[in-house]
């Protein structure tokens, strides 16, 4: 358990945290979300002790960690570059925490723990080579296994993926939330991203200006957040509860069942039945005026619905969609708006690709 | 492309580039190898290499002592009067060498603080003096390799259970080295070639306190030329090995070893 | 942080710089300012004063001549042997003054190549031998400069009709200001502090080839270490004048003036 | 006019240019379309004098020019990266070509050339600005300017967009269009974007390691390929021809009319009833089965069409399909083609957004 009263810190002028507290449970996985500039990695290096915080105190596990160094805290920490030694290799830096830990190594004791490190994180064979030389996915990849092979307490992990490119970032995204639940590690993860934050979180914090604006399970924070800040940052997204129906590696295809319709996405990682959410972007769907209530077999993610209310966006106007007692957000243009002539109650058609639909596990 | 322009250039430069070549090259012509080989056998030419090694070799290694604390503490940590200290590195730089010669005549000599110490007119004057003008070199160029370490990369180490100690000797040494061996190398050529605080400080006695640079002076002065030229071809070679190894660690920096090209992956 | 650890760091280097400031400030206490200010009315100091700044700034004005057509054919042409120039360039910087000086003794002495010309124990041989030492110091320092401009920025001069030369004082110059300004001050910081070169061409001839350091060295062995002091101060008070305008243009070079910072946006 | 003759040029072991042959004829934009590496910008640089030529020969208005230095050559050179002088504002930018081609500037004399060439590209009152604090839109229109005062024979162009973002890239691509037309400037265009080339040639020449494969109008280049490799390049990627047909900069859309079917797309400056091209990514379009033939009042770009041919594609099938006597290609994937149940001549239904529409003036 790691508890956080009352920090704060200034760098200079700039009040970085503010009186932050914040608490992350046994075994759960708290993810910190904010834009950036929020003092999200802040936050993490003070519990760290990268940081020395100005004021304010830190728990681990019930006792007060403040004036422990850094390397004494047995915290794990995940960087965004990955922070990889570059002079040593893959083995090496796997092996780097245990050599420092206990003063002296037990001769090729260490070997069963980083091969296990390495096999966690799908590495194993790796450990000859030269770092430098790896995709950026495997890079965070050793990060992992180098952080996990000391066995921390807890792990903090900050904006892990970010540097990574979409596909090798969803797939370590669902590797890196099956890990934890194995592992059942206190986790602390910091993000920008509300699909990361959603998928990966048992809870989330939301930070803004060097404060916690409100946390609670991503369902709170996503469907019922309190303030108004968090409603605004959150938006509102086209989340949808599912189950995983069909999933199809071959055509890379993955069919998701809500209560009331059926979505297409492209295939992840997981088994048929589990519990999934699905997100569709508003601005990535298609609107048409339909008088047909079902479609026979069209295109996939197709969707009848009703018109419940239309509003301003910005530039754009967003047109709220009853489908089968969900609610759906889309955004068209003014003009496609007026040339339709939609208004509350029509019954319209909703049309988005496959790749529109961002699944979270 | 203005065939006036690019001539005139040329020229000016050639004239410079010449001059420096033909002038270098008199010290060759000046002797023969005959010459050569019989000056470098004599006791006080063997003597005053022997010392020469002495001394820069146990400045390099002082410097390395004090150096590496100095150059680590200023890249890595804030504190109040860091810039104060930081310009005090870089004085021995600008200041003249019998300025720092002088200051320490003074400050060993009779009525200076440190008197007791019997260092004046001996080996250990020469090796205070020449650590005074020759180790901010190596104090600054580790402190740049220090710097251009992935502050990310020393916090890994210490959250995966890394004293600062052992941090600093498994990540931020290994990272430097290069930084540092030229730092070493720069160190190593300004003690071998100083001349102006080691005079000062230890005089030019036969045997005793007469180094490489101080032998080149002591026989020109006395017209024995000969002596000088070997001395000085002896430590122009040095210096190129010194350019070589430079240069050498030059290109290691640059490519795939160093702290910069693991930042660039 | 380990206590141990940062208290045994912060000694070594604590003894290391506690150690300049004393010996540094030994030149000061070692005189009264109206010791001081006495001997900076002697005809002689003056004499050195003058003489060393009037060779100083005579080798920086030759430096510039020389050096900057030098720089910028290392910065932007390719030719054959570019990279023997380049190390050319290096050598007097890590070759020990006193070798330099040597050669130049045998050049221009009485079986020397340039032996018709009279620069030995002459004000001409003690700007030659000051040149040779300092101008690299300014190459060095341009050539990074002119390197560090985009190459398409001159290209897009030469496509709107400039000449080489126009280029070059319209453009190449005022983009590389800074980097010749810091090499300027390090040449002419060279220059003034220069001894072993110098006293091997020039000799030590009062009010004729006496220089700043030359009088410091000759006063000091001679007893009068008052007058070596008076100098040394002012030496210092150049220094650190240097350094001062060193670490600012340093800023404004990391700043959005240069080119590098032109080439950010 | 410029010629090239036989143009030779290695690096090294690298020989970029093998023997190319060009020409541009008076007024004329031509484009060098090819991808990274294939010696564009070298063609440019040899055309300039900056890079001399190992073989060959360079006409300019039939004399030839191999021996004139660059700044007698009297061409005009926009660099991808601007290469303002930082260590002038954006008057004496312009002014420099100026002063530094005649050798005594009279006094104040250029005062109306830079403020002329300030206006054509749309900057006036700009003059007294730092160059390196505009937006990269702004410098690049500095450039222009300052190429442009001097008033040269002719004017080369090295990919002058392309650090730029996608709606300032647009709207300056527009505007070079423009530009050139009205002052019948001899161009050479470098760029690797074909709908780049596209809207900017007369006639486009594509190269292929260090040679021209073909060169021609865009129509003979898009559509009637000679060579395998320009076909290959170019792809078939639905590049319809049209009029604009009603403009609407308020809701910022625009419609065009193409003799088969009506597109909508977002604003682009142009009048009612100019010619445009069209063309819609294969990837961006969503495929549906449909009975209906025309459509009443739906979503904007939805087009009725028939299959005429279903074939691979790499991961993805590419469906043919004739739309109102035109050909329409869409990218769908393996599963959904095949649950769509498609074959050749059924009824399907074309649906994209409006931003899926990439004008071509």
């Amino acid at each position: 358990m790691i508890q956080l009263d009352g920090i704060c810190k200034s760098f200079g002028e700039n009040e970085v945290l503010r009186s932050l507290d914040l608490s992350a449970k046994k075994g759960e996985m708290l993810v910190l979300l904010g834009s950036s500039g929020c003092g999200k990695t802040t936050t993490l290096s003070v519990i760290a002790g990268l940081t020395k915080e100005d004021k304010g105190d830190i728990y681990l596990e019930g006792s007060r960690i403040n004036d422990t160094p850094p390397h004494k805290r047995g915290i794990g920490f995940v960087f965004q570059n990955y922070a990889l030694f570059p002079h040593l290799n893959v083995y090496e830096n796997v092996e780097f925490g245990l050599k420092a830990g206990n003063k002296r190594s037990t001769r090729g004791g260490n070997k069963t723990e980083v091969k296990r490190a390495l096999e966690l994180v799908g590495l194993d064979g790796f450990e000859k080579r030269n770092p430098m030389k790896l995709s950026g996915g495997e890079q965070q990849r050793v990060a992992l296994a180098r952080a996990l092979a000391t066995e921390p307490e807890c792990i903090l992990m900050d904006e892990p993926l970010s540097n990574l490119d979409a596909v090798v970032r969803e797939r370590l995204r669902h590797e890196i939330a099956q890990l934890q639940r194995d592992i059942g590690l206190t986790s602390i993860y910091v993000t920008h991203d509300q699909v990361e934050a959603m998928a990966l979180g048992d809870r989330i914090a939301v930070l803004n200006n060097g404060r916690i604006e409100e946390a609670g399970t991503p369902e709170k924070i996503f469907y019922k957040p309190e303030k108004e800040f968090v409603a605004r940052f959150i938006g509102r997204k086209n989340i949808f509860a599912g189950r995983s129906a069909t999933l199809d590696e071959d055509n890379g295809v993955l069919q998701i069942s809500t209560g009331n319709f059926d979505l297409t996405t492209v295939f992840v990682p997981s088994s048929v039945g589990t519990r999934v959410k699905a997100c569709v972007r508003p601005e990535e769907i298609i609107l048409a005026k339909s008088d047909r209530n079902t479609i026979a077999k069209s295109a996939r993610n197709e969707i009848a619905g009703r018109i419940v209310n239309i509003s301003q966006n910005g530039p754009l106007m967003r047109v709220l969609v009853d489908v089968g007692g969900a609610e759906m957000s889309a955004d068209i243009t003014r003009l496609a708006a007026r040339d339709l002539g939609l208004k509350g109650g029509d019954r319209v058609l909703l049309t988005f690709k496959a790749t529109s639909v961002h699944v979270i596990l | 492309m203005s065939l006036s322009f690019r001539i005139s250039l040329s020229l000016i430069a050639g004239i410079f580039f010449g001059f420096i070549v033909v002038v270098l090259s008199c010290l060759l012509t000046a002797t023969s190898f005959a010459e050569f080989t019989g000056e470098i056998r004599s006791p006080e030419i063997i003597s005053a290499i022997l010392l020469s090694l002495e001394t820069s070799i146990a400045v390099v290694l002082l410097a390395l002592l004090f150096g590496i604390p100095a150059a680590y503490i200023l890249a890595t940590k804030r504190f109040k009067g860091k810039n104060i200290l930081d310009t005090l590195v870089d004085i021995p730089i600008v200041l003249p060498p019998l300025v720092c010669g002088l200051a320490i005549l003074i400050a060993f000599g009779g009525e200076g603080i440190f008197s007791r110490f019997d260092v004046l007119f001996t080996v250990k004057g020469i090796i205070i003096a020449q650590l005074f003008v020759a180790s901010p070199f190596l104090i600054r160029s580790a402190k740049t390799a220090f710097e251009s370490i992935d502050r990310d990369v020393m916090d890994a180490a210490r959250t995966l259970g890394a004293s600062e100690f052992y941090t600093l000797t498994k990540v931020s040494l290994p990272l430097a080295r290069n930084g540092i061996a030229s730092g070493v190398v720069m160190t190593w050529a300004r003690a071998l070639g100083e001349f102006g605080a080691t005079a000062m400080v230890a005089g030019c006695i036969p045997y005793r306190t007469e180094t490489m640079t101080v032998g080149i002076y002591m026989h020109a002065m006395s017209g024995d030329i000969s002596a000088s030229v070997a001395l000085s071809l002896i430590l122009m070679s040095f210096a190129f090995t010194t350019l070589i190894v430079f240069k050498y660690l030059g290109t290691i920096r640059d490519g795939n070893l160093g702290p910069r090209g693991a930042a660039a992956q």
